[in-house]
């Protein structure tokens, strides 16, 4: 179980772009093809129709991968500059190949409930490899999970849940924020007051945006300390990225 | 309905010309198989390979379910394949073309027609509750030999995979969670392999071993043998396509068997390592045991 | 975007550039002093009034039609049984646990803890939108991705919110204390067993499976407002008939009055008007009452504005408006949407309100600040909906 | 050659400061593939790669690989032909793309009887005379300046193999040794292997020769070159073992 | 399998809860006849433009019987056309009516499933039959017009144990429920009619008691000891037509006149439902 998040790029040679993600037990692998002809039916005469598959690794999905890929979809179109390919397609697939599993339970192969703590995986993943097939996007994004756990009355708040916490826990969080500190996603369930909303929200920001160097390339390495705050997402896909630049690009 | 991309007239003719003259396109012998790897993660049943730029994932899972009617004493046993956009965006979701039928049914023969899991070994309460043990086949990258890779990614899943421990206690069912019990290896038979040739030539005279996408456009025939290390054939299909001279068959089957038998060796050798890493008690054993039969 | 002229009759206008329209009537030129107001003539931040009938349907144990402007769906609860014997993945030791420590573990327990619940699908939800409801929902194809994203949604929140108990679900049977006159030597064995490690109390035979179905006959705009009000009324209305277990049929057997209960029904009450030789019914305890309030967020841009302007300062062409409630038309001119769920009942905690469900998406306008604000919006809409379900 | 220090990676959204946007008396500034200009100053990349400034001409632009290709005005581009319309064949730069249009009369001394005959699935070396999101992207195989063909045309015979975007763009460099760092076409050819090649920006390259043993050594040479991401010394070395085995 | 696109329930099978097996008697016993004259029939709830958004609609109640425990029909249809029909589709000179009718899951006493079942697709045609001789369909040539029943509540009775009460005769009220209101979605829509057609459906009971079966109108299966045979009809009055006709059961083949008098009181019950659709017509569309 991976507490650092690992990505590798272009791990699919056919595809236009692909990158595979593992973050806190979850393993995604992304691929995008893409501007590719659209079929008449999801053609649009403004945008690209940006289609997102989610495919379960045990299983062939159901209504929850549907609301998934809804999600996924939603957040995508915010960040690709859409309008560049009128009347094209940006096909992007999400495979799920592992997923955190809990000793405790013998999980079952169909369930309906969603589940919130895989999206900002499905989400990295995506956006990995929207960056690996140089799809043009308005900005990044970056993504994590929050629970909040009551124990012996006091609550805490855990970054990437277990399985284990996600039993024990009160309501969990999913946000996105987009390379400008926007919010692009926000999900929770369970049961929250608004103040307790404003905490898990600070410290998504911690993980999603913690503030690196604007200047761009010069980059400040800031300490890679793993601190309770979590993983510092934005500076984990900078780094993941351009390590990937810096090797397209040995001949310069 | 997006259509798979043809290859250009100059690719065809060049292909077929160069083999003419003992050639292939990366410089492979014609019975070389491109670099095979196998990854297994975390989670016990997932197998990741890859055969040059062909990529395969298969992951197994288990649950109680209710027996056919008809099968009370057997357990289920499904595999399901799919070749979606992943692949190509020429598959489509839900609309399997020929290639995955094909796919699926070759694999459905060798694997579950020859016995390789002991079905009833998965029956749990006659007539009322038994396993179902499935495996989800997900081609993430499309080049070429999808059934050769396939089923070994499938074949590899499942002999590494481990379901929950049950036990029955006064006609009451209990699957203890892995925290319980250590979870138990599924009863294995024997495990078979495809070997597949692909044809060329105007009366299929070359033969070559795990063809590439840009060949498979261009065969005029193939044929995939299925077997196990002790030359035991499941299943062989030459499913239309040029007639093809018995007598070249035969000695597609001997070299099939040679490469069953390297497919066999490689396998328990990862397995081993792979039980090595988690060294947990007890495994080698049930390995070895395995591996006698 | 062709300017309004006025050579279109209003309604004409609207439905050939409806974004300029909206834009119009929302954001009134300087001669005009009109209010801001929508297409629809509410008020951006106004909901449509909610009418809410419940137990029409006699066939279900509780039902409830929800009406919303001009989306109108009806929901109906029905129970089933299903044996302990028919759940394959079936276990006693668990459950049991659940009823020992699960009492005082439920509280300070999240909602989203697997369960019975979960374990064995005890609730059903399904959303059919395929009734020609709108245009593009007729009948003959799959269901949509919206209707399974709806379907989804509520089974989530369902769970989430804890709103019924599985004990409610349980159904026990007490074994007669002398052994056996008409029970098979098997069974006898059987509930030997279980005595041994169950002191012969009452043993869990079965469960009740709840059905919870939603048949939209209209929509327009914010169908999940609408369906989850529906869910709730209905199960606030659903009384289960109080059953006896028959180990020899296998069976749960309805109870007329005349027969003592062996159910943990309680306060099980003869309902009036509910069959002629009133078979006894129990009220579903409902836990809470969580409302959803939808909302949209439209852009001045048409197709989604501009993110780096938009971190800067709002300038015109950035300007935007939060549609409580939107309407179809609406909901195809917005992306970006948040759906809140909150629970004001005092069940909730000290009075404070407790949110129960965030989601939002498609877009990068509604940011902490709003969302904190849009909380205030949802109790606002609790209290309407709160009041139209007594 | 850049070097390490000066070295600008970017992200798509990231800021770029003033200072680093050339400003220039006269000319306008010029913004290559991988950036876009926000009213009224921001220059923003949309892809991820290095930013490359160049003062001089007063343009900057994104150096990146991968991706699938998007017709730009001028590439010269290899197309396969899918069908033959009225008056213009419909010819596909990448899989499963809206495919571009080939006026019939766009080739050297072409007239409505001279017109060469296309099969589907032939091979045409060609220049973009027009690329525009809203439309397909049309083709020429003649210059309109001069009526020549100026190398462009059908490609007949031979073998097309598949390369990076990134690897194609290098090749068509006009110092490809220096600038593109790739010299293995050259390198074969100074083995003294007799080929030729046309190399399509859209991340194929055609190569002919009369044996077909020259045309796998290529096609490999190039392949290993841009999978194995080989520098100028390595390619050198590739180019040595690769000949040794053929002989 | 099951359904991906839906959310399933358990996979073993759920039962639902059965009745003491003196149930059946007793409610047997405690059946009252018939509360109405054999030629009346039920109070009808109609109202159209239930659903804005299509072309026309309707919903139609039919007043449960004075008895609790007996649900009356509760429909609701809605009409989407007329609209071109797709390129693929040959041409066709007149209009082409497509009718789903879609029983609710909770609309009867057995939990109905998502997938159309037989019976309902026999309602389905033999609604497009009662419907096409009304609708002047070469008026819009090349162009079709879905019309969409869902029984919300079908006509049965609760308390009924599956024995006695027989789903088939159910299903004629059901059917002529569905003319009804489809009939009225139809001109709320606009489209023309020769006639507003309506069902009504005529039964051939023998309850104890009566000595010789007798035919009663718009009956209610529960309130019958046995019902013979019955007929739903689809009438238009000002033409005379009947453009559809559903006839079940066995006649006595003493009296030949028997059918002929059946078809009539159900032309009869057809013409009352008639006057009810007529008069909601008048007030809310024309």
């Amino acid at each position: 179980m991976t507490v650092i998040p690992e990505a590798t790029l272009s791990v699919l040679p056919r595809a236009d772009g692909s990158a595979r993600y593992a973050h806190a037990g979850y393993t995604v692998t992304a691929s995008v093809n893409g501007p590719i002809e659209a079929q008449r039916r999801d053609e649009h005469a403004f945008e690209a129709h940006v289609d997102v598959v989610v495919r379960p690794a045990a299983g062939t999905g159901g209504t929850r991968e549907r609301h998934l890929e809804s999600i996924i979809e939603s957040s995508l179109t915010q960040l690709i500059l859409v309008k560049n390919f009128p009347r094209q397609l940006i096909q992007i697939v999400l495979q799920i190949e592992t997923t955190p599993d809990n000793d405790y339970v013998n999980t079952k192969l169909v369930q309906a409930s969603l589940n919130f703590p895989i999206v900002p995986s499905l989400l990295q993943a995506a956006v990995l490899a929207l960056i690996s097939a140089a799809v043009p996007m308005r900005a990044t994004a970056t993504a994590s999970v929050v629970a909040v756990v009551s124990q012996e009355g006091t609550k805490r708040l855990v970054v990437d849940p277990s399985p284990r916490d996600l039993e024990q826990a009160q309501s969990v969080h999913v946000l996105a924020f987009t390379s400008h500190d926007e919010l692009l996603l926000a999900e929770s369930e369970g049961d929250f007051t608004v103040k307790e909303w404003d905490g898990v929200y600070e410290a998504a920001l911690k993980i999603c945006c913690r503030p690196t160097s604007t200047k761009a390339g010069i980059d400040v390495m800031l300490d890679d300390s793993e601190d309770a705050a979590g993983s510092d997402m934005r500076q984990f896909l900078r780094s993941t990225v351009e390590a990937k630049v810096a090797a397209d690009l040995y001949w310069k | 309905m997006p259509r798979e991309a043809e290859p250009s007239l100059n690719e065809k003719q060049f292909i077929v010309q160069a083999l003419g003259e003992k050639l292939r396109l990366d410089g492979r012998e014609f019975d070389q198989y491109r670099p095979l790897e196998l990854t297994f993660g975390d989670q016990y049943g997932v197998a990741n390979v890859t055969l040059g730029k062909t990529r395969v994932l298969a992951k197994v899972s288990a649950e109680v379910t209710v027996p056919y009617v008809d099968r009370p004493l057997d357990g289920v046993f499904t595999i399901a394949t799919e070749l979606g956009p992943m692949a190509s965006p020429a598959f489509e979701v839900g609309r399997p073309t020929e290639t995955e039928v094909l796919l699926a049914r070759l694999l459905e023969k060798t694997v579950r027609r020859s016995g390789a899991l002991d079905t009833e070994s998965l029956c749990l309460v006659a007539g009322q509750k038994c396993w179902s043990v499935r495996v989800d086949v997900h081609v993430l990258a499309h080049d070429g030999n999808l059934i050769d890779a396939s089923c070994f990614a499938v074949v590899a899943a499942l002999r590494h995979f481990r379901k929950p421990d049950t036990s029955i206690a006064s006609g009451q069912l209990t699957v203890y969670t892995p925290a319980e019990r250590e979870p138990v290896p599924l009863s294995w038979l024997h495990s078979p392999f495809c070997v597949t040739w692909s044809f060329f030539g105007d009366d299929g005279e070359t033969a070559l071993l795990d063809a590439t996408w840009a060949e498979e456009q261009v065969r005029v025939s193939s044929c995939t043998v299925s077997l196990n290390r002790h030359g035991e054939i499941c299943q062989i299909a030459k499913l239309g396509g040029v007639p093809v001279e018995a007598v070249a068959l035969l000695q597609c089957t001997a070299v099939a068997l040679t490469k069953a038998k390297e497919f066999s060796t490689f396998l328990d050798g990862k397995l081993a390592e792979d039980a090595k890493r988690r060294n947990k008690g007890g495994f080698m054993a049930e390995l070895s045991s395995e591996n006698d039969r | 975007m062709a300017a309004p002229s006025l050579s279109f009759s209003r309604p004409v206008f609207a439905k050939l550039s409806p974004h300029p329209y909206l834009l119009r009537t929302l954001a009134p030129q300087p001669p005009s002093d009109a209010a801001a107001s929508r297409t629809n003539g509410r008020a951006p931040q106004e909901a449509r009034p909610v009418h809410i009938h419940t137990s029409s349907l006699s066939h279900a144990h509780g039902s409830a039609l929800v009406r919303t402007g001009d989306t109108t769906v009806i929901c109906g609860v029905r129970g089933e049984v299903l044996p302990v014997a028919n759940i394959p993945q079936y276990r006693p030791q668990a459950t049991q646990q659940q009823q020992d420590d699960g009492d005082e573990r439920a509280d300070e327990r999240g909602g989203l803890g697997r369960g019975e619940l979960k374990d064995y699908d005890l609730l059903v939800p399904n959303i059919e939108l395929a009734t020609g409801c709108a245009p593009q929902f007729l009948p003959g194809v799959p269901p949509t991705t919206l209707a399974q994203t709806l379907s989804t949604r509520v089974y989530s929140l369902l769970h989430s919110c804890r709103v019924v108990d599985p004990k409610s679900l349980r159904i026990w049977y007490t074994p007669p204390t002398e052994v056996g006159n008409n029970m098979d030597t098997e069974e006898q064995q059987r509930q030997q067993e279980e005595a041994d490690d169950g002191d012969d109390g009452p043993q869990l035979v079965a469960y009740w499976v709840l059905y919870i179905d939603l048949l939209f006959v209209s929509l327009d705009g914010n169908p999940f407002d609408a369906a989850w009000a529906a869910v709730m009324a209905a199960l606030r209305d659903t009384k289960l008939p109080a059953v006896r277990w028959d180990p020899d049929r296998q069976a749960a057997v309805l109870q007329n009055n005349s027969q003592p209960t062996t159910t943990t029904a309680t306060a099980a009450a003869a309902v009036p008007g509910q069959g002629k030789n009133s078979i006894k019914t129990t009220p579903l305890p409902v836990a809470g009452l969580p409302v959803a309030c939808t909302a949209a967020v439209f852009p001045e841009k048409k197709h989604g504005g501009e993110s780096m302007a938009a971190s800067a300062a709002a300038t015109v062409g950035n300007r935007h408006w939060i549609l409580l409630d939107p309407d179809r038309s609406e909901e195809t001119l917005c992306g970006e949407t948040i759906t809140m769920v909150v629970d004001c009942s005092s069940g909730g905690g000290g009075g404070e309100t407790r949110i129960k469900s965030i989601e939002k998406q498609g877009g990068v306008v509604l940011g902490r600040e709003l969302i904190r604000g849009f909380a205030g919006v949802a109790e606002k809409r609790w209290k309407e909906v709160r009041d139209a379900m007594q | 050659m850049a070097t390490e220090t000066e070295r600008l990676y970017v992200l798509p959204g990231d800021a770029i400061d003033e200072p680093l946007v050339p400003r220039h008396k006269k000319q306008p500034l010029r913004l290559g593939p991988g950036l876009r200009h926000i009213p009224p100053s921001a220059i923003v990349p949309t892809v991820a790669g290095q930013l490359v400034v160049e003062p001089r001409k007063n343009s900057m632009w994104m150096e990146y690989n991968g991706g699938r290709y998007v017709p730009a005005q001028n590439d010269l581009v290899i197309g396969q032909v899918q069908r033959s319309a009225a008056e213009l064949y419909l010819v596909n730069l990448a899989a499963h793309t809206a495919s571009a249009t080939l006026p019939q009369l766009a080739f050297e001394g072409a007239t409505k009887k001279t017109r060469p005959q296309l099969a589907q699935g032939a091979l045409v070396y060609a220049r973009v005379v027009l690329a525009n999101r809203h439309m397909d992207a049309e083709l020429e195989c003649v210059s309109a300046a001069t009526g020549k063909a100026e190398g462009l045309g059908p490609l007949t015979g031979g073998m097309a193999f598949d390369v990076s975007l990134g690897l194609a763009r290098r090749l068509l460099m006009a110092r490809s040794r220096d600038e593109g760092g790739v010299e293995v076409l050259e390198l074969l050819g100074a083995e003294g292997l007799a080929f030729e090649t046309a190399v399509g920006r859209n991340g194929r390259v055609w190569v002919g020769s009369d044996s077909p043993k020259t045309i796998v050594l290529v096609g490999r040479a190039l392949r290993e070159t841009d999978e194995g991401r080989l520098d100028v010394e390595q390619q050198r070395k590739l180019v040595k073992r690769l000949v040794r085995e053929m002989r | 399998m099951s359904d991906r696109r839906r959310i399933n329930g358990p996979v073993g099978a759920t039962i639902p809860p059965v009745s003491e097996d003196g149930a059946s008697r007793e409610v047997a016993g405690s059946r009252g006849g018939r509360s109405r004259p054999p030629n009346a029939i039920r109070k009808m709830y109609l109202k159209t433009g239930v659903t804005p958004s299509a072309s026309g609609s309707a919903y139609l109640e039919i007043e449960t019987s004075g008895r609790s425990g007996v649900s009356g029909l509760k429909l609701s249809c809605t009409v989407h056309g007329p609209r071109s029909l797709p390129r693929s589709s040959p041409f066709s000179p007149h209009i082409i009516l497509s009718t789903h009718v879609k029983y609710a899951p909770f609309a009867t006493r057995q939990r109905r499933g998502y997938l159309r079942d037989p019976s309902e697709r026999d309602l389905g045609t033999h609604l497009e039959a009662a419907l096409r001789g009304a609708i002047i369909a070469d008026r819009w040539p090349k162009s079709g017009v879905d019309i969409i029943v869902s029984i919300i509540e079908g006509d049965q009775d609760r308390e009924t144990s599956k024995t006695q009460g027989d789903e088939s005769w159910d299903l004629m009220n059901a059917l002529s429920g569905c003319i009804t209101v489809a009939s009225a979605a139809l001109a709320d829509a606009g489209i023309d009619c020769v006639d507003t057609v309506a069902g009504g459906v005529a039964a051939l009971v023998s309850d104890k008691g009566d000595a010789s079966p007798s035919i009663v109108i718009d009956p209610i299966p529960s309130e019958h000891d046995r019902i013979l045979a019955a007929c739903c009809i689809a009438y238009l009055p000002t033409r005379d037509e009947v453009t559809n006709l559903w006839f079940k059961g066995d006649l006595p083949a003493s009296d030949t006149e028997l059918y002929t008098k059946l078809v009539e009181k159900g032309i009869q019950a057809s013409a009352k439902a008639n006057r009810v659709l007529v008069e909601c017509l008048g007030e809310t569309v024309g």
